[in-house]
């Protein structure tokens, strides 16, 4: 593609613009120039939808997971639809509310960009949906979790794929108080893990069981988690629960199997990943691991995507890689919508993301009023060996 | 009370976090010592202990050793870290300080040379090797967990015993060199008064650059101690670097002793005041904090005060 | 002599020096990235990857062994280095190889992906129905050759220090330079699409700058150049020429090329427009000022402008130069008014309302205009016609010859009004990203590194905990508007806050300074520190109170004013944020300028160079400090407030250490203790990373930024534009004696008596 | 010798009215006394001197004077300016001692290197002043009006002790006895009624030192501020002080006027290192007391003249 021409490029474009000048002269006296320069809006150079996450800093893994499965969903759509060819725009946030905005900027200006997947993060989510919702861009998320965000926010422009902390933490909560009498509840001082636990804490309490104590250990700044550990297991609690990501999970497995913790370990959906198994090893055999999405090494419908993901990445997909292969392709399906009806642009993508029923890997998209999934699975998940196994159906396991 | 019945597990505890406080905070304090000046990339000297002892030990691992072998692989680990971490100290002297000093240039800006340094390792660390910030150790050799010792229910594991018992004999060394050897008493005498010192004939510039090695052998084998049980990354050194440096002037900077006990003091209150039941582990770093400024707002050069530093 | 081993040999260090250096350049440079299976992979990727000279590691070796000679060989060098024109060549050459490799040179994406030379030029080149200037130029070796001659023709002038060849070589820069320009031009107008790159433009400037080293090698008498006083004698030569000089090429550059009006993403330049317009229903006074009163208040404020600073019946004209300047901002500032509001009230599609959807060319005319009413305001107002007069006799040669110029009339005002006209009208022209940047990342940080500044650069304390004030600002305002869970007395707009917020900011200042002010340097270091991650906690654990890391919520709303009759409400619109930063900044600034020169400044400059001397003195100094850090944390409050009202949402992650560190950096790159060093240095810094986005990976960004800020403070440790004692404040009372000894000899005062 | 002290010097003092009255001061470092049990009174308008052997208190005896040395046992009461009521010193902090009308300057020179001379001067002229901050930043007018106040008194006071052209030098760079002068200028600005000098003349050549005199007496003749003296070179000392107080061992061995303590075998024999006898003997081994002065080569004059100043008073 070395020799490509600008004239290709600009042909459309320029259009507009002579017609703005020539069309004017030759209507004096009234605003029919103005007008006249309709004439270049009609088609569209190039389709753009943008991916908003981490993807440098500390979060980085988890925008890398999503962004690898968005480049492979748009790869296999652009290899079936020659006529609708779809770009991505890559925006790092640095999981940073404060760095959202200006990522956000970018998205907005680039005016062939008609929808986002992401942000990935719930903070960002909040610095930036309201942006989003004035420019008319029609965001839709693979992992924001808080509940928040369909509760509180008030954004229509916001969608997920994903079920809130609130349900997945209700559930899991509801899990525990069956399994264990004690439970001892560590988050991780991040706006996820403390919502994830906040949840859990409510269900365990109202399933029966007792909640020892929660305590917080801050996720940049531990490295040594054998006092918490320690302290876990000092208390007698017949169970854990840490709310929190991998890497730290696996640090806390490790501090947990130093002391000789007893009990159970159980964890959400941050944890379900990659890392959390090789970084923890044998020392996180036995965690179990609540999440509302699906593994797609192990899930059946899902065997087609996990090989080409490792085809084409040398790696076998992590958290949130099939939910945003699912959304990519959702959003895709939005496109070809737009475009049956008419133009694709910011708007008609928008009313087509809400109308959309798309049967997706890890569940169906059909949206709610308030942006929310209408089907929300919760599965259960437990380490062995090494590896991370799915148990089933969190109600019913 | 479910805490007191606790208390020598706790105590264990900060003592590990402590040795490796104490270890990081001699190299802040050597430096203050002849340069009254923080360190502040002395946090990535640390850091890089951990990434140059994994290099080696990452390669002896494998296999099935014997108690000598593991223990050849822990010391192999030690070495290693202290030569990478020394050589990185020794560097970063030459880089960021070398160049100030000759040009005679303000205190801060020292800082901000040192800052501009941190950053620079942290992210060619991350850049040559990865950012994951808990990179593990190979452990299968050491069976790190094994008990060794249990006195009345308190259980110390082996990587415990090896990480005190490393840093202990290393703070014994350092205490031989800085009391014993000519370095150590030109050392001393840099830190007492530079001026007087060069009069004397010691040369200034090769013993501030080998206080930067003894200092960086310091943080490479507290970096390979720390890698060994927490895991390692890029950015580990941050946040220790600086409760370590907390640890130096609660000790009174420039002070050895001060240093050693300021870190095992930082430690230990760390291990056994957050999990008492009516503060919580999410107040870990307010209370060293605070017991930092409280000790300074009654001694204000520290516990043990500046004895190899000059006082104002 | 001692025999000294082989390795202690001076020469055989620096060359291990050397190659240290390339080896480290090799791993730094390039895209390779560690992996967490395999360690080594990242290393030997940059040492063995490929290049052009096999493995990588030659190739930076080599670099090393340049880098050598270029040290060792430094002091035969060096001597050249002063011959006049030297300089300006190596500048500009540098800043022509900027243009080519780092700088955009099209905002269009599909044009050329990163938007570079390089990527441009495969396009263009091969694009039917582009100007054949434009196709030329971007024929790939082209731009490189011109450079390369225009480089050698200069050089071979500044070695001969031929006249011809100086004038030939200069016309050699300009025409490459203004080729360069023209052909971005036919690209940008080709496409049709607006374009805020920068590239073209700069390498003109660097071009020029070649040119000009040119030109002084033509005049110069001796072979040493003294390049600092040549230029303070330029400057000094005709004062406000600069600033009509720029004025008229920025105004040149609006009226021909810049795009005025851009609805749906397309490009009109004032041609353009006003043949849109024309016969419209729009206001007939903008109508007319589209058609022809652009370019004839342009054009006389130019002439005007020009004639008036070079000296021809100045005062007058002067007085001229300004009026019309000020109309031909008002009347372009109104059109632009009247204009995007008549569109989108005519319905035009794209057209959204008010100020919108512009291109820079109205505000840059705005610029030009101002600047040009500014130049005849100096030269009207200005009363040293001696110096002017001195000045011109050794203009036109760099060399020692002329002597130093004190100081240069009307200068100070010329930068404030340039300074002015930028902060004013150049955002506007920014994409929304750089407008984006430019308030929440560039502006808030300034604003923090002026407070920091009175702690850090003023009283001489060191204090990395200054982002807790920060928080305090940013929390009292979210309390204040009831987005937090603790709610206020009352709620109030954000604008509002910012009286609250000082005080809470000022009494955490005071808190933290009582107890802790009489420690030393470093322990108040650390005890700071300390202050500022306790503050964070206490953000994350104090749920009821700040609803932790899930942040104020709702959002904070945008500030809104509505006094009577005045309705204002700060929407997403950033250039709103930005003006209102500006009117926090200006105040501040002219607070702090006062504050600097106040009693208590002086104050903290005795204890800041030494306490023991300024208590015994008789200086406060624990008041002193509280006082600095009062008002420090107050700026840093104001700061806060404006943070938290234009984000909205934010957490205790936008308070951490890092922060407070990076801000120490800031004050300390651009020059502790001077107001515009610390500005300057936390502007370049926070601009860095931005701009290292279309460099490097950005996981390597932090990296690049931390070997500049050590390059800095190994080459330059006082700082981007150091602190300097303020000698103008005795002006008045300082004449006198200083003349007094030199006017009284004989010659003069005999003469004048008799 | 050009020096000779003016005749109204008698008048000058007024013994009647105390301004240090130093009673049993005791200062101890750990286990140093630095001073032991000194008493001794300094009246209003006098040139006081304070002399004696390196060691033996004096810079800390300045030190516990201006607030900066708490002594554990004895007091110091202190009326800094005429008409002024005794306060108590000890226990102070120095810049409230300093406000009391106390000014010193330093042994090795302290000024503000990186401020301008005329700086240095305003620093100390400003701390008498109120306007605060808030003002500063508004440009009140009352604060414009002091600013205006601190530049003339400022460079009064540089023309005082002749630096008025060097007023925007910085300090750093002017040469080391105009770095004197400026420090006593800086001194000044506070409006002390009594000013103490730490080794004034260290460094100086010997016309520098003549001015240093000359400058001395002119502080207390126009501007009626007593003087506080420790001064190595003896010929300076015995020129201008009214009265000396010796020092040694942080003790007070002798008190009188010039020619009382050059006869004065206890301090000749602190000088020397030896007993009084022998020190009473070896009165006549004049070469020796060359120590009295260290680094001065002509510090023997003292010997050689030593009833200058008193027979000019009586002529």
């Amino acid at each position: 593609m070395r020799n490509r021409s600008l004239a290709k490029v600009a042909a459309v474009s320029v259009a507009g613009a002579l017609a703005l000048a020539a069309c004017s002269n030759s209507t004096p006296n009234n605003s029919g120039g103005l007008n006249s320069g309709s004439a270049g809006t009609g088609t569209q150079g190039a389709i753009k939808i943008a991916f908003q996450g981490p993807l440098s800093g500390e979060n980085a893994q988890l925008g890398i997971n999503e962004i690898n499965a968005t480049k492979l969903a748009l790869d296999q759509w652009n290899k079936a639809n020659a006529d609708l060819q779809v770009q991505l725009v890559e925006l790092d946030d640095v999981g940073d509310p404060a760095k959202a905005p200006a990522a956000a900027a970018k998205a907005i200006q680039d005016k062939e960009i008609v929808a986002v997947v992401g942000p990935s993060f719930s903070g960002p989510t909040k610095a930036v949906c309201k942006t989003y919702e004035e420019a008319g861009l029609v965001l839709v998320s693979p992992s924001a979790t808080n509940p928040d965000l369909t509760k509180t926010l008030n954004c229509a422009a916001f969608h997920r794929v994903v079920p809130p902390d609130s349900l997945e933490g209700d559930l899991a909560g509801q899990w525990l108080a069956k399994k264990a009498k004690t439970v001892y509840l560590v988050d991780d001082l991040t706006d996820y893990g403390k919502g994830a636990v906040d949840a859990v804490e409510a269900a365990v309490k109202a399933g029966g069981a007792t909640v020892v104590k929660r305590e917080g250990v801050d996720k940049d700044k531990t490295k040594d988690y054998s006092v918490i550990a320690q302290a876990v297991k000092a208390s007698g609690a017949e169970a854990v629960f840490y709310g929190g990501y991998d890497a730290q999970a696996a640090l806390f497995a490790k501090a947990l199997t130093a002391v000789n913790y007893p009990g159970l370990r159980m964890s959400g959906n941050g944890v379900l990943s990659t890392v959390f198994s090789t970084n923890s090893g044998a020392d996180g055999d036995g965690w179990y691991i609540s999440c509302g999405c699906l593994d797609a090494t192990k899930a059946d419908n899902a065997k087609e995507f996990t090989a080409a993901y490792k085809a084409m990445f040398n790696t076998d997909p992590s958290t949130y890689s099939p939910e945003s292969y699912d959304v990519t392709n959702a959003v895709l399906e939005a496109i070809k919508a737009a475009k049956a009806k008419g133009t694709v642009d910011r708007k008609s993508v928008w009313d087509a993301v809400k109308a959309l029923n798309y049967k997706g890997l890890t569940t169906t998209i059909k949206f709610a009023a308030n942006g929310d999934v209408e089907n929300q699975v919760i599965n259960l998940y437990k380490q062995d060996g090494g590896k991370i196994g799915l148990v089933g159906d969190i109600k019913t396991s | 009370m479910n805490w007191l019945q606790n208390l020598p597990d706790y105590l264990v505890l900060g003592l590990t976090r402590g040795s490796m406080y104490a270890l990081v905070a001699l190299g802040y304090t050597l430096v203050y010592g002849v340069l009254q000046l923080i360190n502040f990339a002395h946090s990535e000297v640390f850091m890089a202990g951990a990434f140059g002892s994994y290099l080696v030990v990452s390669q002896l691992a494998p296999g099935e050793h014997g108690f000598l072998g593991a223990s050849m692989i822990v010391l192999a680990g030690l070495l290693t870290g202290a030569i990478v971490s020394a050589l990185i100290a020794w560097t970063l002297e030459l880089v960021a300080y070398k160049p100030l000093r000759q040009r005679g240039a303000p205190k801060l800006a020292f800082l901000i040379s040192a800052i501009g340094m941190s950053f620079f390792l942290v992210q060619l660390f991350g850049k040559l090797f990865n950012r994951f910030s808990g990179n593990p150790f190979p452990e299968n050799y050491l069976d790190k967990n094994a008990p060794v010792l249990e006195l009345g229910g308190v259980t110390v594991t082996r990587i415990q015993v090896i990480i005190i018992v490393a840093a202990l004999l290393t703070m014994i060394l350092l205490d031989r060199i800085v009391n014993g050897t000519k370095l150590g008493r030109s050392i001393r005498a840099v830190a007492e008064d530079a001026p007087t010192a060069a009069l004397m004939g010691i040369n200034i510039d090769r013993t501030i650059s080998r206080t930067f090695l003894i200092g960086g052998a310091l943080a490479g084998v507290a970096g390979f101690l720390f890698g060994q049980a927490f895991g390692f990354g890029n950015t580990m050194g941050f946040d220790q670097g600086v409760k370590a440096f907390a640890a130096a002037v609660l000790g009174g900077i420039g002070n050895l002793r001060g240093a050693m006990m300021g870190g095992l003091l930082l430690g230990i209150v760390e291990a056994i005041v957050p999990p008492l039941p009516f503060i919580g582990i999410e107040w870990t770093d307010v209370v060293a904090f605070v017991v930092l400024v409280a000790i300074l707002v009654f001694r204000p050069t520290g516990l043990l005060g500046e004895k190899l530093g000059r006082a104002a | 002599m001692r025999n000294v081993p082989w390795y202690q040999n001076p020469t055989v260090k620096r060359l291990f020096g050397c190659l240290a250096l390339g080896l480290v350049l090799s791993l730094m440079i390039g895209k390779q990235q560690g992996s967490r299976d395999d360690y080594y992979v990242g290393i030997k990727k940059a040492l063995f990857g490929p290049s052009i000279l096999g493995p990588r590691i030659i190739l930076f070796l080599l670099v090393g062994v340049g880098v050598f000679f270029l040290i060792t060989y430094w002091s035969r060098i060096k001597p050249y280095l002063g011959r006049p024109g030297i300089k300006p060549m190596a500048i500009g050459a540098l800043g022509v190889v900027m243009g080519y490799v780092l700088l955009k040179w099209t905002d269009n994406s599909r044009a050329a992906a990163d938007g570079k030379l390089g990527t441009l030029s495969d396009a263009a080149s091969s694009t039917e129905g582009l100007s054949p200037i434009a196709q030329t130029f971007f024929t790939m070796p082209v731009p490189w050759i011109l450079f390369l001659v225009s480089l050698i023709a200069t050089l071979i002038a500044v070695i001969l220090r031929n006249r011809v060849l100086g004038y030939a070589a200069a016309a050699i820069c300009v025409v490459a330079g203004l080729w360069g320009y023209l052909a971005h031009g036919y690209v940008q107008s080709f496409l049709g699409t607006p374009d805020h790159s920068l590239g073209s433009a700069f390498q003109l400037l660097a071009y020029l700058t070649i040119a000009g080293g040119a030109l002084v090698a033509a005049r110069s008498h001796l072979e040493v150049a003294d390049t600092k006083n040549f230029i303070r004698r330029a400057f000094a030569w005709r004062p406000g020429l600069f600033l009509a000089a720029i004025g008229s090429l920025v105004g040149l550059e609006s009226l021909l090329q810049a795009t005025w009006f851009s609805p749906q993403g397309r490009n009109a330049t004032l041609v353009d427009m006003s043949a849109l317009f024309a016969g419209s229903g729009l206001a007939p006074v903008s109508q007319q000022f589209l058609r022809w009163g652009a370019f004839v208040l342009l054009g006389a404020a130019i002439l005007v402008g020009l004639v008036a600073t070079l000296g021809l019946a100045r005062k007058k004209l002067g007085w001229v130069a300004f009026g019309v300047g000020v109309v031909g901002a008002l009347l372009t500032l109104l059109t632009l008014y009247l204009a995007t509001g008549y569109a989108a009230s005519e319905g035009f599609e794209g057209a959204t309302g008010h100020w919108q959807n512009l291109g820079a060319g109205g505000w840059l005319a705005a610029m030009a205009f101002v600047m040009l009413a500014g130049a005849g305001w100096i030269v009207a107002t200005l009363d040293a016609p001696v110096q002017v007069e001195k000045a011109e006799r050794d203009l036109m040669s760099s060399d020692t010859v002329g002597g130093s110029v004190r100081h240069i009339p009307g200068m100070k005002y010329a930068l404030l009004i340039a300074v002015i006209a930028v902060a004013l009208f150049y955002p506007p022209t920014m994409t929304e990203y750089w407008q984006n940047v430019l308030v929440s990342q560039i502006g808030i940080f300034v604003l923090l590194a002026i407070g920091l500044n009175v702690v850090v650069g003023w009283a001489g304390l060191l204090d990395l905990g200054f982002i807790a004030f920060y928080a305090v600002g940013s929390y009292t305002t979210a309390w204040l508007v009831g987005s937090l869970p603790a709610k206020p007395p009352f709620t109030v707009s954000p604008l509002w806050a910012i009286p609250v917020a000082v005080i809470f900011a000022l009494i955490a200042g005071v808190m933290l300074g009582a107890p802790t002010l009489r420690l030393r340097g470093d322990y108040l270091a650390i005890v700071t520190l300390g202050f500022g991650e306790i503050v964070r906690i206490v953000a994350v654990n104090a749920e009821s109170i700040t609803n932790s890391t899930r942040g104020p919520s709702p959002a904070v709303p945008h500030p809104a004013i509505s006094i009577g009759p005045l309705q204002w409400e700060w929407g997403l619109n950033y250039l709103q944020y930005w003006y209102l930063l500006l009117v926090i900044m200006v105040l501040v600034i002219i607070g702090f300028r006062r504050l600097e020169d106040s009693r208590l400044g002086r104050a903290w400059a005795a204890i800041r160079e030494d306490e023991v001397a300024a208590q015994a003195t008789g200086v406060n100094t624990f008041r002193a400090k509280l006082f600095a850090f009062a008002i420090g944390a107050s700026t840093s409050g104001i700061a806060g407030v404006f943070f938290a009202s234009q984000v909205g949402y934010f957490n205790p992650q936008n308070f951490t250490l890092e922060y407070s560190i990076l801000v120490v950096a800031y004050v300390v790159f651009g020059g502790m203790g001077s107001l515009p060093g610390a500005m300057a240095g936390a502007a370049v810094l926070t601009w860095l990373p931005e701009f290292l986005k279309e460099q490097v990976p950005a996981e390597d960004r932090q990296m690049w930024i931390g070997a500049v800020i050590l390059l800095m403070m190994i080459f330059r440790p006082a700082g981007l534009i150091p602190a300097t004692r303020r000698e103008t404040e005795l002006e008045g009372i300082d004449e006198a004696p200083r003349i007094e000894p030199r006017a009284v000899p004989e010659s003069e005062s005999m003469g004048a008596t008799s | 010798m050009t020096i000779s002290v003016p005749e109204t010097s008698k008048q000058l003092i007024d013994h009647d009215d105390v301004i240090y009255d130093i009673k049993n001061v005791t200062l101890r470092f750990g286990g140093v006394t630095s001073l032991n049990d000194v008493t001794m009174q300094m009246y209003r308008g006098e040139i006081l001197a304070i002399i004696g052997p390196n060691g033996a208190g004096k810079t800390s005896l300045f030190n516990a004077l201006t607030g900066v040395y708490h002594p554990q046992e004895g007091t110091i009461s202190l009326a800094g300016r005429s008409g002024d009521s005794h306060a108590m010193v000890i226990g102070k902090k120095t810049h409230i001692i300093n406000h009391m009308g106390v000014a010193r300057t330093f042994q090795n020179i302290r000024l503000f290197p990186a401020l301008t001379a005329l700086e240095n001067v305003r620093v100390a002229v400003e701390t008498r002043q109120k306007s605060g901050p808030v003002s500063a930043m508004l440009g009140m007018p009352w604060q414009r009006k002091e600013d205006r106040e601190s530049i003339d008194k400022g460079l009064e006071l540089l023309r005082f002790v002749g630096l008025r052209e060097k007023a925007n030098e910085l300090a750093g760079s002017l040469a080391y006895g105009e770095q004197r002068r400026l420090e006593i200028a800086r001194a000044l600005g506070t409006n002390p009624g009594v000013i103490l000098l730490d080794e004034p003349a260290a460094g100086t050549n010997p016309s520098e030192k003549r001015e240093l005199a000359e400058l001395i007496l002119q502080i207390r003749r126009e501007r009626g501020v007593s003087v506080l003296l420790i001064e190595h070179d003896m010929k300076l000392v015995m020129s201008i002080a009214d009265r000396l107080v010796v020092l040694n061992f942080g003790g007070k061995i002798a008190e009188g006027t010039p020619e009382e303590i050059q006869k004065d075998p206890v301090v000749i024999a602190a000088y020397l290192g030896t007993s009084a006898e022998e020190a009473a003997e070896e009165l006549e081994a004049l070469p020796e007391l060359h120590t009295l002065a260290l680094d001065d080569p002509d510090a023997n004059i003292i010997i050689e003249t030593p009833h200058v100043p008193a027979e000019e008073e009586k002529a």
